[in-house]
């Protein structure tokens, strides 16, 4: 990359083995629809490169051919219209227009009509989080954790050798099997997300208050990145994560692996509440290395902090506080911020709750 | 020269005969009878229940009015042709407008009716967990009018957020209109109010955003 | 048959610009040329502003993390940059700056039908402007210039002053319509009929149908998205019970027309600038207007296709998608026929033909790319990506601006008096053509490569295409610059302009540079078409 | 354009109410008169977002807006039509007295159009003291559950669509009442006559669109079920 000197990637967001450095390599055809689409995306790009020679070939040729001579004018052609040439240069487009119609609206509504024997998945849009269940599977959640470390802690990170998949608790959003299709059923919580995965070729709008569903069926394995395209506010460039395709005898060991969120043995419940953090999504909204306050209050020190609410009153965040702002978060806010938090009932257990208190604690 | 204009590009002999029309009185009072008598057949409409006709029967009798409002009042019926063509053209964009948008929400219905969408809010209404209205919206307000309507009943509850806590999310939900039923009622007041810490918490997402299998 | 009228008989007048002095006789005067002068400055100076703004965000994106912005600068630079350019640069530039300015000259009128109003029209601009900048101070807007629901219903910061500034500004709009439709109607010369008026007039009138028709929608969408924002109303806003997709609809009813507000009057430039300097009968003089009309009809049919996935039905994505393909042939039609009045022409490389060159590049690409985002499933994977960023600035940049630009080299002399220097236009031309393709062609292969709109951070694998569109930003930045300095200097160094210093025969040439007051001394008459240079030629004049 | 020019665009005989830009006051007339037409297309337009507003509005929740109609006064709403259509006719009356030269009759009718416009907007007011008074309020200040008003569903959006339909049509009965007071001193000092009156016939053209838009109004916010 020629210019990457000029500043070397500082936030590999997603960072799977199948992205590179290669600007051309983000873009395989990895579902049955995404095949089918690159066909008429090439059809197109032959009719539209066609088009532009004519076009530009004829203007260039022209302007070469009738530039005006060093002294006065050439007698130009006192030519005004000619009904057949412009018939035909309007009926030829009709023509290809047409075409181009029905080849994208047979693509557009084959994407609409899911096989019967689809998985169902339920993809729920948050402010900058995407929640994704499978009524199929109970209990199996995933989200996209937009925990990026700050550009900092990657420096240090990196200088230390460290930077790897351990440091981030880094869970695939979205975990598919080839061969089988998948229906998913978009909703969101606060404002209009759209859920994009570029290489399914895929995108639908999550509307809030309304349901939007969509089809695809992953022909190729590997990781593969997933963004927000509809803009939601400040964190909407964090709100990506990555989609999963494995075999479709892996998938539900794939699933539930990814779905789990447990202490491990030996492993401390402050650094399991680090996990828990992290995998809420948390630092998207608190900074928790620096008393800056981002959409949400700084979390460093907050154990035992005493805050003032917008009503006026004052409160210690103490456990009980900590557990109602994760449960109800919209219940006391601190004073000079907005009801934004999403509620994480249903997501955390008291288990995960316990942790994360003991996680904040360490917070100093 | 001052006697020679142009209209379109075209000559008009006369100018002082353009658009120049005076129409007898006695028209102007036959329109308005007919207005006021077209006023009264709406309002008597509204009381004979015609089911799914009312609207369009209603919506037919306010363009016969606007009819006649336009061609005798506004003098469309004697106007420049083009004047027409703008109000007629006009009133084509709105159709445009209107049949396009109601197209789109008709045809949304599919996944509506699939995902219940709507049944979805009913069932929600009917558990009490209905999208909030009004007042209900403002936290401090509705407790303040709470307040002032419970009178002496709500101390108990005050500050109390214990249950807010161990109910969680769904509780948030509940204050919605169910609640404010049991406003209505003289007896269900305290209980009612009740819910007032509930009250106080703006849930940002309203109810019905969680998918009916989700949780 | 007079080419110059002779105007021997009468005593020499001063120019519109010396006619009366001081401050006051500007600010409260109704001649449509000083109007169009003042509004030429105004949008001139909001396009510098929203440019300033557009080389801040490409400069950030030209590392994958955060530089000098953080992710709420980045949004509300955006958001500015969006709405500053369409609200208060592009949709007034070429209609109240030069249409202003140009229409009763090419229709050989004294002035607008509604002086005042016309003078109205600006203060309400100037107005809403103000709202705008107020903006900035009151804690500025993240929402994009599209104001999607519920974003915009919930966030902070001066989003109600937003939305009621451009409930203003499209009073100024439709203000400026109705006055233009009318003046076409009924303020020609005697023998000027429709089919002997310049195009730039036939794209003007379609413009102004649109404003008319189009303008009161968005009003009526604005009102009430800052009716739900104080009240609460409850009818795009979910969490009210509202329909956030119905925003939507209201939206694009207004704003696709509005995007064709934006080109139809570059088009017009584009049919003046190559008839003018290849001295050629514009080819296909009745498709050419005719399809203006069929524009502008037909783009209030194809809102829809901004909302392929954004929750619409499928059935009405599908009606969408057949009516957007419809309106691609007249667009065809136009560039075909301008391509075709270069045949047999004799081309002069002055700078407005440059740009009237350039355009049809761009434009044609611009257009082009469309037919990607009009075939359904394919927007599916290009909606709300970069390929669609790169897309309408094609158009609107590539095709509104090159041709304003252009129209503005080619009526500099009659609007100013000065002559600019062609040496310095042909350098300023060549860094904007360079410079806008190196920024938005490689964004058609960022889109498509996936890297979505509206993100101040990207994954690593972008950087590389990202970089060059940085850098091409910045070339672009240094033609426009260029082009403002030379553009400047000749008002004080240029050589004084002719009457009719391109020899071109519509009537706005049949008056001195700059005109007297009253636009003409004798009302012209019409007996034949603006394009007749052949015959002109053919009659001995030479050049 | 091959042109010819003659004639002297001076005028002799120059009337006094014709601008410098038109030749003749039938131009004039003309163009004021499409002007106003083409404004009222841009009203038309607007009042159409808020009536599809409305229908939507209705389609999502039929149930709700049946039984918040039921809340607003029928006889004020029938009142308040018969008043503005008798307006009308008599603006219109105005205009035929402009027309004939028939000061007198011209003012006296303006004065009867102000004088149902005021009624109207008296009535309005007591409509919308009412509302208020039981918290029939749009939007987020819909309070009427705590006044003991028990409505289904989502009302507050029905009140909101009540108070913004109404609301900017009695903005734009309170324009028109300034127009016509203004048009009444013209009047008074004798500007009007056969010869010009386009500045009459233009704000009777305005007043019976607000008619038109009321006509509307009162069967979908009333009385429909």
């Amino acid at each position: 990359m020629i210019l990457g000197l000029f500043g070397a990637p500082k936030a590999d967001m997603v960072g799977t083995e199948q992205m590179s450095a290669d600007p051309w390599a983000l873009l395989p055809a990895a579902s049955t629809n995404a095949q089918a689409i690159d066909t008429l995306y090439v059809f197109i790009t032959a009719l539209c490169g066609i088009s532009m020679l004519g076009v530009v070939g004829a203007q260039v040729y022209f302007m070469w051919k009738y530039k005006k001579p060093a002294n006065g004018h050439r007698k130009t052609s006192p030519i005004t219209h000619n009904g057949r040439l412009e018939f035909i240069w309007s009926a030829i487009p009709a023509l290809f227009m047409i075409v181009l119609f029905a080849w994208g609206e047979i693509g557009f509504v084959e994407q609409f009509s899911p096989p019967p024997d689809a998985i169902n998945v339920r993809v729920t849009g948050q402010k900058w989080d995407w929640t994704v269940e499978y009524p199929d599977y109970p209990g199996a959640v995933l989200s996209s954790s937009s925990a990026v470390p700050t550009e900092e802690q990657q420096k240090q990170l990196q200088a230390a050798g460290e930077w790897g998949e351990d440091i981030i608790d880094r869970k695939p959003t979205l975990i598919v099997p080839t061969g089988v299709p998948v229906r998913l059923t978009l909703t969101s919580k606060d404002v209009i997300h759209s859920f994009y995965i570029p290489v399914f070729r895929l995108k639908r709008d999550a509307v809030p208050g309304r349901y939007t569903t969509y089809w695809f069926e992953a022909t190729q394995e590997g990781e593969f990145p997933l963004f927000c395209a509809e803009y939601c506010g400040d964190e909407h460039s964090s709100m990506i994560g990555y989609v999963k395709v494995v075999s479709a005898e892996q998938f539900e060991v794939e699933l539930k692996e990814a779905t789990k969120l447990e202490q491990k043995d030996a492993e401390s419940l402050a650094d399991f509440g680090k996990r828990v953090f992290d995998r809420g999504g948390c630092k998207t909204c608190h900074n928790i290395d620096n008393d800056e306050a981002k959409t949400g209050p700084s979390l460093k020190g907050i154990w035992g902090r005493s805050e003032q609410l917008t009503d006026g009153s004052t409160i210690t965040a103490d456990d009980n506080y900590i557990r109602e702002s994760v449960l109800d978060p919209n219940a006391k806010i601190v004073s000079g911020f907005s009801p934004q938090m999403p509620s994480f009932a249903g997501r955390f257990n008291d288990e995960h709750i316990t942790a994360l208190i003991e996680y904040l604690k360490t917070l100093k | 020269m001052g006697s020679q204009v142009y209209v379109n590009g075209k000559e008009i002999e006369n100018p002082h005969e353009f658009h120049h029309h005076v129409a007898p009185k006695k028209q102007y009072v036959q329109v308005l009878g007919a207005l006021l008598v077209l006023t009264v057949l709406t309002v008597a409409v509204s009381y004979a229940d015609l089911g799914p006709l009312s609207l369009p029967v209603a919506m037919l009798v306010a363009a016969v009015k606007a009819s006649l409002v336009c061609a005798f009042f506004m003098h469309l019926k004697d106007d420049d042709r083009f004047n027409v063509f703008v109000f007629v053209g006009t009133l084509l964009f709105v159709a445009i407008f209107f049949s396009f948008t109601l197209f789109d929400l008709g045809a949304r219905n599919a996944v509506n009716d699939e995902q219940k969408t709507f049944e979805y809010w009913n069932d929600e209404a009917a558990a009490g967990n209905a999208l909030k209205v009004g007042v209900d919206h403002v936290p401090e307000k509705a407790a303040a009018l709470k307040a002032a309507h419970a009178g002496g009943h709500g101390d108990g509850h005050g500050g109390d957020h214990g249950d807010a806590k161990a109910e969680g999310h769904g509780d948030a939900k509940a204050e919605g209109h169910g609640d404010a039923k049991a406003e209505g009622h003289g007896d269900a007041k305290a209980e009612g109010h009740g819910d007032a810490p509930a009250g106080e918490h703006e849930a940002k997402a309203p109810a019905n955003h969680e998918a009916p299998g989700g949780h | 048959m007079a080419h110059h009228p002779a105007h021997a008989d009468h005593a020499p007048e001063p120019d519109y610009i010396r006619a009366k002095k001081g401050i006051m006789s500007w600010l409260v005067t109704v001649d449509h040329k000083r109007l169009g002068l003042m509004y030429l400055a105004s949008v001139l100076f909001f396009f510098l502003v929203a440019g300033i703004l557009a080389i801040a965000l490409r400069t950030e994106l030209f590392t994958p993390g955060q530089d000098f912005m953080s992710a709420q600068t980045y949004n509300k630079v955006f958001t500015l940059h969006g709405a500053i350019m369409v609200f208060l640069f592009i949709i007034p530039s070429v209609p109240a700056a030069m249409g202003n300015f140009l229409l009763p000259l090419m229709l050989g009128a004294k002035d607008v039908a509604f002086p005042k109003l016309n003078l109205l029209s600006f203060y309400v601009f100037s107005v809403a402007a103000i709202m705008f900048i107020s903006t900035l101070v009151m804690g500025s807007i993240d929402t994009g210039w599209t104001f999607y629901t519920p974003y915009s219903t919930a966030t902070g910061g001066a989003a109600t002053m937003a939305v009621f500034a451009v409930f203003v500004a499209g009073f100024s709009s439709i203000l400026t319509g109705v006055n233009f439709v009318v003046t076409v109607h009924r303020m020609r010369a005697p023998g000027q009929t429709w089919d002997r008026l310049p195009l730039f007039v036939w794209a003007i009138y379609a413009t102004a149908v649109i404003q008319v028709l189009a303008t009161p929608v968005l009003a009526i969408t604005v009102l009430l998205l800052g009716l739900e924002r104080i009240f609460g109303v409850g009818i795009f806003d979910p969490a009210l019970g509202g329909d956030p997709v119905l925003f939507q609809h209201f939206f694009w009813f207004y704003s696709h027309p509005a995007v064709y507000i934006m080109i139809l009057p570059g088009f017009g430039i584009i049919s003046e600038l190559l008839t003018v300097h290849s001295r050629k009968h514009i080819f296909g003089y009745k498709a050419i207007a005719l399809s203006s009309v069929a524009i502008a009809i037909i783009s209030f049919l194809v809102w829809g296709h901004h909302m392929f996935v954004s929750g619409q039905s499928e059935l009405a994505g599908i009606v969408f998608s057949f009516l957007t393909f419809a309106v691609a042939v007249p667009t065809a039609i136009k560039v075909f026929s301008w391509v075709a009045t270069l045949y047999k022409g004799s081309i002069s490389y002055t700078t407005p033909m440059w740009y009237g060159l350039m355009f049809l590049w761009t434009f044609t690409i611009g257009g082009l790319t469309g037919l990607y985002l009009g075939t359904l499933s394919i927007d599916v994977h290009l909606h709300d990506t970069y390929f669609v960023v790169a897309h309408f600035h094609y158009v609107m940049v590539g095709g509104t601006v090159v041709a304003f630009i252009g129209g503005l080299h080619h009526w500099w002399g009659k609007m100013t008096g000065k002559m600019y220097n062609e040496k310095a236009g042909a350098i300023g031309a060549l860094l904007v053509f360079v410079g806008f393709n190196g920024t938005f062609l490689t964004q058609f292969f960022l889109g498509h490569q996936g890297m979505p709109r509206r993100y101040y951070a990207y994954l690593s694998e972008y950087q590389f295409l990202h970089q060059i569109s940085t850098i091409g930003s910045w070339i672009l930045a240094a033609g426009l610059l260029w082009t403002m300095i030379y553009l400047l200097h000749s008002l004080w160094y240029g050589e004084k302009a002719t009457g009719n210093y391109w020899n071109a025969t519509s009537l706005e040439w049949h008056t001195q540079s700059p005109p007297i007051e009253h636009n003409f001394h004798d009302t012209p008459h019409v007996t034949g078409s603006p394009y007749d240079f052949p015959e002109i030629d053919k009659s001995g004049a030479t050049h | 354009m091959s042109t010819t020019s003659h004639g002297s665009g001076q005028h002799e005989e120059y009337p006094p109410y014709l601008a410098h830009h038109f030749d003749t006051m039938g131009q004039q007339a003309g163009a004021a008169k499409l002007g106003m037409w083409l404004f009222l297309a841009t009203e038309i337009l607007m009042f159409s977002g808020l009536f599809l507003a409305y229908f939507i509005i209705r389609y999502f929740y039929p149930d709700m807006m049946l039984s918040a109609h039921e809340f607003l006064q029928k006889e004020a709403g029938a009142l308040n039509t018969v008043v503005l259509l008798i307006s009308s006719y008599t603006m219109a009356m105005a205009v035929r007295a402009a027309q004939t030269s028939n000061t007198p009759s011209l003012k006296r009718n303006l004065l009867w159009t102000l004088l149902c416009a005021g009624i109207f907007m008296v009535v309005k007011y007591f409509e919308y003291s009412a509302k208020i008074e039981h918290g029939m309020l749009p939007g987020r200040f819909y309070e009427a559950h705590y006044h003991g008003y028990e409505l289904v569903g989502l009302p507050h959006i029905f009140f909101a669509v009540y108070f913004t339909m109404t609301g900017l049509h009695g903005v734009h009965v309170l324009v028109g009442m300034g127009i016509i007071t203004w048009i009444y001193i013209r009047a008074s000092r004798g500007d009007f006559h056969s010869g010009n009156y386009i500045a009459v016939e233009n704000t009777g053209l305005y007043w019976h669109l607000v008619d038109l838009i009321w006509i509307f109004l009162f069967p979908l916010l009333y009385l429909v079920r």
